[in-house]
């Protein structure tokens, strides 16, 4: 079992130096701003007006402006929200909500608010980014403007509150609502074109396979109250219970934290697992993509999907407590990656490749969690927020522009076609992100995991599978982009285009090239509110990097503590693995007193903490891991744009073939399978839901047959009992004198047996 | 009850008895009735035996029943067997008759006989007259007399085995119940004499009675008679034989005791029923009452009532009125 | 609390059905719907009046003695959880009425006349403080339904009925045993007759482990029945998809809801130790009973019995809360007895709806209707959603809690000093199997959502629209479907409004049961003080108005 | 010795060893009587065995009254008499019906309540 090798290697030793979280300031938390709760309530006001707009059968665009006004403001107080903040968490009560105080044991779930950093952290760009792809969508879904504008906008609005619960609650209960309310909208959202069974069931199962983890995290819940007597986070985190386990852990003493305690970890992290799209239960993301694309963009790229990774950091203490919790994490994560990076490169939707790329970068996240890093997966995921979203968008007006057409072998060099400039330039800077080329954000985040992977004793291995991951995303990333948008320019519309959309909203603007010979066909060239969009997250992806150098300003040695280490550390997710810290130092100037401080100021009381064993394995080829990283990892990207080029861009004279094709002869069979996503699906419907369904049927009939038949049977007894003795009434008056004769003389042997022996004795 | 009869008589008794009947009853051409007859005779003589045996023995005080006892008992028995293996019904009504009559002597044995009278009158002279009657009305007459003439109905028997063996199981249940329930209880010991037995107490509720026997000895004059209770009884005390005697004008009062009692003075069978039944009964004769009249309301409504007959049977009716020859055996039944 | 508001709750109804039975055929509906409306006014009445500091004391106390020597009087009282249940089974009665008008034809004096007598009965049942009239309107409800279901239902309505009427009535009989039983037994104790419910309880928490086990075992005979519990339940499949709408709404509302009030009213309290040994088998029935009916429900075609075995599935989890035993799960327990009504009835309303357009209920042959109408579909969604137990709707805090409560109560953990039940043994297990429970239930709504509303639409063949409905819901309709949908809102976002008014029965019910622990023998997490005291005590608040 | 003919006055109780003689002629009778009802298909017939029967019953109850010294038995007997009486007139008047309606005495052309 691989957990138990890992968990032999590191844990231990690891948490041997780790500080214990530091949550002493949720011990006595403090009552916040009341208008912090406009952050969330303003984004349901829109889902009720927009819900009021479609009962009132509104045909204008009102929708879309009420929802980004809305957001808009929901933005501006989360910035407040954020400038506002100093440093102590508080909460935000909005009302009471679940209450039951027994005389044993109280259960408290109030409908409130917890504000930290790493909630402001998450906040600012799930609001922005949904306040960006709220005006993306105006546009984008105007051919259908009427009833179904006013529901996807409310749907669009619902989803944003449900995730600021998420991110804001101040209980798990309040998580689990988030949880099972972006489930709900996501539900809502994939199944737009209702009309289309792909659309559906791809909603259907979305919610379902999202439902599986959603029992583990409710599970996870009920036992942290069970255990902890409470699920509210501010009690929870400053639990000593907790914090004693804490300790046990730092000295590796597992044997002293009860089982219990170790599966609260496990089951949150199989909700997390279900939300964010891990290994084995990615397959929803990608049919998902059936939805609309801003709500692939906002919800199944940025937002949603990284709730998972935003529940394993909120209880990262818990996550440490927990011997083998954190190596799966790890393992799965990177599994998840490197499957996800080897069927994206066999998708020919690009949508779909998206939405691999998407599953596998999450991978990184949760190997990068997995890895004692949370500051690296919290910046992984602020920066593919950015830069997915824009891949998304990019897409999604390729997508409008050409009639849904999505296959790459039926689009090529769109640079040149008028009016696609914003498109492609975004389109290129949200590769190039995707695919870590040095100096860009993606590649900032990126390295954060992969060092710290090597750096972290036993998972070096976990660090090469990340690594060679990131070569196969460049390749399949700047796969889409020569061949889309580079060579030769030719391009054939889709067609089903008009069929989705032709529900209740009228779209006579669409006609002209909805359907059509392929030769008149003009492409529709986005308009200023996508341009708008993309120009805009395209700076911000590109500034993204920026918030790598710009932070705190705390330094130690040259390494400034950047923005997102700045946000997470003061979190309850903070946490620091002494290799980095030592690792820096290692690699420069020696004095590690300061940040050995730092880095586990508890560990010294702990009396643990031997420096000896912990810098020696910290020398990545003798050098800085952070260092080799930046180098090792901007070459793999560079060489996997270039097999790209050589592949997809050398020479390519059409859209539907390239050198790939005949390469592609020499592997066999292999690139079907991954194309057809190494049939998990299958599998999985072989597996589970046929057996299921076998089942659901051999128990209606039990059902049918035994169960109610019995009852049936006992029905009949009497009726049964009644044809036996039938024939006993014969009719004949002599037979029941018979009768009455007989019954006489029993009567009367009775009383005689009676009599006598009762007398006798 | 050993001291009675012997159980292995009374068995033995059941099973002869039974073997006979169920060959005694009537069958088509059956050649066996005599042997079931004997069969039954010799059962009966046998208990019969036993009885006078036992009654000879000193364990039973030397007491049994008199000769006239076996007269009766036989007559009775014989002709109830008549009654029910008789083919034809007008002979088992006479016979029934004769039952009556004989357990009439049997009453009369026993010392009731105001019970034993009502009965000979009200059987014989009104019952079985009706029944007869009835007979009348309700069977066509065969003609000729041979049995194979006879009507299914009144010829052939209904399972006689299996109702013989029943009657005569219950038969030996009840004998057993009975004998050995007078064996317990030993009521047969009070004699004359005996505080519980005042057979003239009854005569304390009959003051009229008792004046005009008493006047009729000379033992008070015209203008005295039996002091009344409050009850409106006399007050007499059967047990020490004093009568209390008053003078209606005078008020005056005196005794008339046991030295000079009237030989006559004694309340008879009679009266003692008269005075139980009209005083401890009353509510049952009033039901009695009742039940005569709704009977015979009840049976003048029904015998009224017209039917209409099923076709096929008007059709048999019509033939066998124009004197064709009677009716196939069996016909209606079943 | 004035005890006329509750006399008139029962009297209005009854009123009304004699209104209705003597009144013209035509006017039926129109008198139907007045007196169900009239009877709102003292259930709201006595709402106000309800003094919600003192929610466990029985409140309204009323009694009239007819046979003194056998101590029968007609006694009625209610505390919090017996009045919100009224308030929900009179809050159902417009609804019904209303939901009914184009869908009975013919017969509609008798119709509307016999609802009114069914909503009567079961206001009867909630008011009852005496065992006679708890009896008689519990039996009582049975007869209406019947003939709801007998004349008014649909095609294989006769056999639905028998077998309904006949399976529901034997059940009750053998409780009927086991309440007899207790009434000896306390008359016996005290020396004096007396079906008084205070009194009885009282009582019976002294009878031996052996007899309560037997009462217990009588009890839940019926009620598991009419709950229904898991090998009992095959009556409500075939009555649900038989009965007419407003029947299928007052059978999952409130009916079924006697069966888990019985248990909670009498059969805990009655034979406390006898449930505490034996909770882990009922627990046990009632995880696969969750389980089991959400697989069957996977593959009805049926959409009516869909719904109805959801409502099997769901009343599972009901059970199991009461089976924890601990305040977390006997207060989830009751706030699902108040809230699943509101979404299954919603279903079942809108079942109804949709049976009427089409005249089927197989989904086969019906689909996509979303096309068609919208708001019907929106609605749709809602209840569905409701129904799976997502956050923020009525399902949710009361499995949540339920759920929770099955985790609690594990002695390990009670041994721990953990906050646990009364030691009852359930552990996570049942939780982790009835969690499952809650996939299943996604699993088959989304499904039949997605067959119903989503997708191409069918129609079924020479379908041809309703002579007097519109196509989509008209407003008769959506006045009908908004209370419940605004319960389902109200209860999933402050389900504290109930839990906090039912805080004190429930703690009530599990100090009653720790202390007959104490009764037969220390147990892990009971109380310290004495059972008797305990019960004086509560005599006492009994008799306070 | 016992007097072989007493008339009237009844001065002593009847011994057991006397009684029991008379008990067994009228359980005999009854027996007769019953197994005539049991046999006999006539209705007319049928209705003799139950007087029969009756004549056993009122036997004992005479018997026993002697050896009680009561006259219940008796008084009993009388109203035997009535109710005999009285069903001979309703059965008797039934028989006529009956036959007039299926032309036999057979009680086995009515079997009307075989199930």
């Amino acid at each position: 079992m691989i957990t138990h090798l890992l968990s032999g290697t590191f844990l231990p030793s690891v948490l041997a130096s780790a500080p214990g979280a530091d949550t002493a300031q949720a011990a006595s938390i403090a009552h916040g701003p009341k208008w912090v709760l406009l952050i969330p309530f303003l984004a349901l006001l829109a889902a009720c007006l927009n819900g009021v707009y479609a009962a009132m059968g509104n045909k204008t665009k009102l929708p879309a402006w009420t929802t980004v006004a809305l957001l808009a403001v929901s933005f501006f107080a989360t910035v407040a929200m954020a400038t506002g903040f100093d440093g102590n968490a508080y909460t935000v009560k909005a009302f009471d909500w679940i209450q039951v105080h027994g005389d044993a044991s109280s259960f408290v779930a109030n409908f409130s608010f917890y504000v930290d950093t790493l909630t402001i952290y998450w906040m600012l760009f799930v609001t922005g980014l949904a306040t960006l792809i709220a005006l993306y969508a105006s546009e984008y879904m105007s051919h259908d403007v009427g009833v179904s504008y006013s529901r996807f906008f409310a749907g669009f609005a619902l989803f944003v509150f449900s995730m600021s619960c998420l991110v804001m609650g101040d209980n798990l209960v309040m998580l689990y609502l988030g949880w099972e309310g972006v489930g709900l909208c996501s539900y809502l959202l994939i199944g737009y074109y209702y009309k289309k069974p792909a659309a559906v069931a791809a909603a259907k199962k979305a919610f379902i396979v999202n439902r599986v983890g959603d029992l583990g995290l409710a599970l996870g819940l009920y036992l942290v109250f069970v255990h902890f007597g409470t699920v509210e986070y501010a009690a929870l985190f400053s639990d000593e219970k907790l914090l004693g386990y804490l300790d046990a852990a730092k000295v590796g003493a597992f044997d002293q934290i009860p089982a219990i305690a170790e599966w609260i970890a496990l089951l949150l992290m199989v909700g997390a697992f279900g939300k964010s799209a891990q290994f084995p239960l990615y397959v929803w993301l990608p049919d998902a993509m059936e939805g609309p694309t801003p709500v692939s963009a906002l919800i199944h790229a940025a937002t949603m999907v990284t709730a998972g990774v935003y529940l394993i950091a909120r209880f990262y203490p818990v996550f440490l407590i927990s011997e083998h919790a954190l190596p799966i994490v790890a393992w799965i994560g990177t599994i998840t990656a490197l499957l996800a990076a080897t069927i994206g490169m066999a998708q020919f939707d690009i949508k779909r490749i998206m939405a691999y790329s998407t599953v596998s970068q999450l991978g990184y996240m949760f190997a990068g969690l997995g890895v004692l890093t949370p500051t690296g997966g919290a910046y992984h995921v602020l920066t593919h927020a950015f830069f997915k979203a824009l891949l998304f968008l990019c897409c999604g007006a390729v997508m409008h522009g050409f009639a849904g057409q999505l296959d790459l072998r039926k689009l090529s060099g769109l640079r040149r076609v008028k009016g696609w400039g914003v498109v492609t330039f975004g389109m290129l800077v949200g590769c190039l992100n995707l695919a870590g080329v040095p100096f860009t954000a993606g590649y900032f985040s990126k390295d954060t995991i992969l060092a710290e992977a090597f750096v972290t004793p036993g998972a070096s291995l976990i660090g090469w599978i990340l690594l060679l991951t990131a070569g196969l995303t460049a390749y399949y990333t700047f796969r889409v982009f020569f061949r889309v948008f580079m060579g030769p320019t030719e391009f054939h519309p889709g067609d089903e285009h008009h069929d989705d959309h032709g529900d209740d909203g009228d779209d006579h603007a669409h006609d002209d090239h909805g359907h059509g010979d392929k030769g008149g066909f003009h492409p529709h060239a986005p308009g200023w509110a996508i341009n708008a969009v993309l120009a805009t997250l395209t700076i911000a992806s590109l500034a993204a990097s920026g918030l790598y150098f710009v932070g705190s300003g705390e330094h130690h040695g040259t390494e400034t503590k950047h923005y997102a280490d700045t946000m997470v550390s003061s979190s309850t997710a903070s946490y620091h693995s002494p290799y980095s810290e030592h690792a820096f130092h290692a690699g420069d100037h020696g004095d590690s007193h300061a940040a050995d401080d730092h880095a586990d100021p508890n560990a010294v009381q702990a009396g643990v903490g031997p420096r000896g064993t912990i810098t020696e394995p910290l020398l990545l080829f003798g050098q800085d891991p952070h260092k080799v990283m930046y180098y090792v990892s901007g070459v793999v990207g560079v060489i996997g744009i270039g097999l790209a080029w050589c592949f997809h861009l050398w020479g390519r004279t059409e859209a539907a073939t390239c050198r790939m094709d005949s390469l592609a002869r020499l592997f066999g069979p292999i690139p079907r399978w991954a194309e057809n996503k190494w049939y998990v699906d299958e599998f999985y419907n072989a597996a589970i839901r046929v057996p299921l369904r076998i089942a659901s049927h051999l128990m209606h009939w039990f059902d049918k047959l035994v169960i109610d038949g019995i009852v049936n049977l006992a029905g009949m007894a009497p009726r049964m009992f009644g044809w036996m003795v039938r024939p006993s009434q014969s009719g004949v008056l002599q037979g029941y004198a018979a009768g009455m004769v007989g019954g006489l003389a029993m009567l009367l042997v009775v009383i005689l047996l009676v009599v006598r022996l009762g007398g006798g004795s | 009850m050993e001291t009675l009869i012997s159980p292995i008589i009374l068995y033995t008794f059941c099973v002869l008895g039974a073997a006979g009947l169920s060959l005694a009853l009537p069958r088509r051409g059956s050649k066996l009735v005599p042997i079931g007859m004997i069969l039954l005779g010799s059962a009966f003589a046998m208990v019969a035996v036993s009885f006078a045996w036992r009654a000879s023995e000193p364990l039973t005080g030397g007491a049994g029943p008199g000769l006239f006892f076996y007269l009766f008992a036989a007559i009775a028995l014989g002709a109830s067997i008549r009654v029910i293996t008789h083919p034809r019904p007008v002979y088992s009504a006479l016979y029934f008759i004769m039952t009556i009559i004989a357990s009439c002597g049997m009453y009369v044995l026993l010392g009731a006989e105001f019970v034993a009278f009502a009965l000979v009158i009200i059987y014989a002279g009104a019952i079985l007259i009706t029944y007869l009657f009835v007979i009348m009305l309700a069977t066509q007459a065969p003609t000729g007399t041979e049995d194979d003439m006879l009507d299914d109905t009144d010829a052939v028997a209904r399972e006689p085995v299996v109702g013989s063996i029943v009657g005569f199981v219950l038969m030996g249940l009840i004998s057993i119940m009975l004998l050995g329930g007078i064996e317990t209880g030993k009521p047969g010991s009070i004699k004359p004499g005996d505080p519980g037995f005042q057979p003239d107490a009854v005569l304390a509720s009959l003051p009229v009675k008792v004046d005009k026997v008493l006047r009729r000895a000379n033992l008070i004059d015209a203008d005295e008679r039996v002091l009344r209770t409050e009850g409106g009884g006399g007050v007499f005390d059967a047990a020490a034989r004093t009568i209390t005697i008053e003078h209606t004008e005078l008020g005056t009062t005196r005794v008339i005791g046991a030295d000079n009692w009237p030989e006559e003075l004694s309340a008879g069978n009679l009266d003692r029923l008269g005075w139980n039944l009209l005083h401890d009964h009353p509510m049952t004769i009033e039901i009695a009452g009742i039940i005569l009249l709704m009977a015979m309301l009840g049976a003048t409504v029904l015998a009224r009532k017209h039917v209409e007959l099923e076709d096929s049977l008007k059709a048999e009716q019509a033939k066998r009125l124009s004197g064709a020859q009677p009716r196939p055996s069996g016909g209606g039944a079943s | 609390m004035n005890p006329i508001w509750l006399i008139l709750m029962l009297l209005v109804p009854i009123g009304g059905a004699l209104l209705v039975a003597f009144g013209k055929e035509r006017n039926a509906y129109r008198d139907a719907y007045f007196a169900s409306i009239a009877a709102l006014v003292p259930a709201i009445a006595a709402l106000f009046e309800f003094d919600f500091s003192h929610a466990g004391a029985f409140q309204g106390l009323w009694s009239v003695e007819w046979l003194q020597p056998l101590g029968l009087k007609l006694s009625i009282g209610v505390d919090s959880v017996a009045l919100l249940l009224i308030l929900l089974s009179v809050l159902l009665g417009p609804v019904c009425v209303m939901a009914s008008k184009t869908a009975i034809t013919e017969n509609r004096k008798l119709y509307y006349a016999w609802l009114l007598v069914l909503q009567a009965a079961m206001v009867g049942v909630f008011i009852s403080r005496d065992l006679l009239l708890f009896y008689t309107c519990f039996e009582f409800t049975l007869l209406p339904m019947f003939i709801l279901i007998r004349m008014f239902g649909s095609t294989n309505r006769v056999a639905a009925s028998t077998k309904f009427f006949l399976y529901t009535f034997t059940g009750s009989l053998v409780t009927l045993a086991g309440l007899v039983y207790v009434v000896k037994f306390a008359a016996e104790r005290n020396g004096s007759w007396s079906l008084d419910i205070e009194t009885l309880t009282t009582a019976a928490a002294f009878m031996s482990p052996t007899e309560q086990a037997l009462v217990l075992g009588a009890m839940l005979a019926g009620f598991a029945v009419k709950v229904p519990l898991f090998p009992f339940h095959t009556w409500l499949p075939l009555a649900h998809t038989e009965a007419p709408t407003a029947g299928s709404v007052i059978l999952a509302g409130v009916l079924l809801k006697l069966g888990t009030y019985g248990i909670f009213r009498f059969a805990i309290p009655m034979a406390p130790a006898a449930f505490v040994e034996y909770a882990p088998m009922i627990a046990v029935l009632s995880v696969i009973g969750i389980i089991y009916a959400g697989l069957i429900c996977w593959v009805q075609d049926d959409i009516k019995k869909l719904v109805a075995y959801s409502s099997v599935s769901h009343l599972g989890f009901c059970v199991l809360g009461l089976t924890a035993l601990n305040a977390t799960g006997l207060s989830g327990s009751v706030l699902y007895m108040l809230s699943h009504g509101f979404s299954t009835g919603g279903l079942f309303l809108m079942i109804g709806y949709m049976y009427e357009r089409y005249h089927t209920r197989d989904m086969r042959r019906v689909g996509g209707l979303a096309s068609k109408m919208p708001v019907w579909a929106t609605f749709m969604v809602f209840f569905a959603m409701a129904s799976v137990g997502l956050p923020g709707l009525n399902g949710f805090p009361s499995e949540l809690l339920c759920l929770i409560s099955a985790f609690q109560a594990d002695a390990g953990w009670v041994a721990a000093g953990e906050p646990g039940a009364a030691g009852v043994t359930l552990g996570p297990w049942y939780a982790i199997f009835a969690g499952t429970g809650m996939v299943i239930a996604a699993m088959y709504l989304l499904i039949m959502v997605g067959r119903i509303c989503f997708g191409p639409l069918t129609e079924p063949d020479g379908h041809h629209a309703h002579e007097v409905l519109p196509n989509d819901l008209c407003v008769r309709e959506i006045v009908t479907l908004l209370p419940l949908a605004a319960g389902c809102l109200i209860f999933g976002l402050f389900p504290g409004l109930l839990l906090d008014s039912i805080q004190e029965p429930v703690n009530q019910t599990v100090r009653l049961v720790e202390n007959a622990q104490e009764l037969s023998g220390p147990r892990p997490g009971a109380g310290p003080d004495a059972g008797y005291l305990y019960i004086e005590e509560t005599g006492a608040e009994g008799a306070t108005p | 010795m016992t007097p072989m003919l007493t008339l009237g006055v009844s001065e002593y109780a009847l011994p057991a060893s006397v009684l029991a003689p008379y008990l067994f002629v009228s359980a005999a009778m009854f027996a007769i009587g019953l197994i005539g009802f049991l046999t006999r298909k006539n209705l007319i017939i049928m209705f003799l065995c139950t007087e029969l029967m009756f004549q056993a019953a009122g036997l004992a109850l005479i018997a026993f009254g002697r050896h009680h010294l009561g006259e219940d038995g008796q008084t009993f007997v009388i109203f035997v008499l009535c109710v005999a009486a009285a069903e001979a007139a309703m059965a008797l008047a039934l028989v006529v019906l009956l036959f007039r309606r299926r032309e036999t005495l057979s009680a086995e052309a009515w079997k009307e309540l075989k199930g």
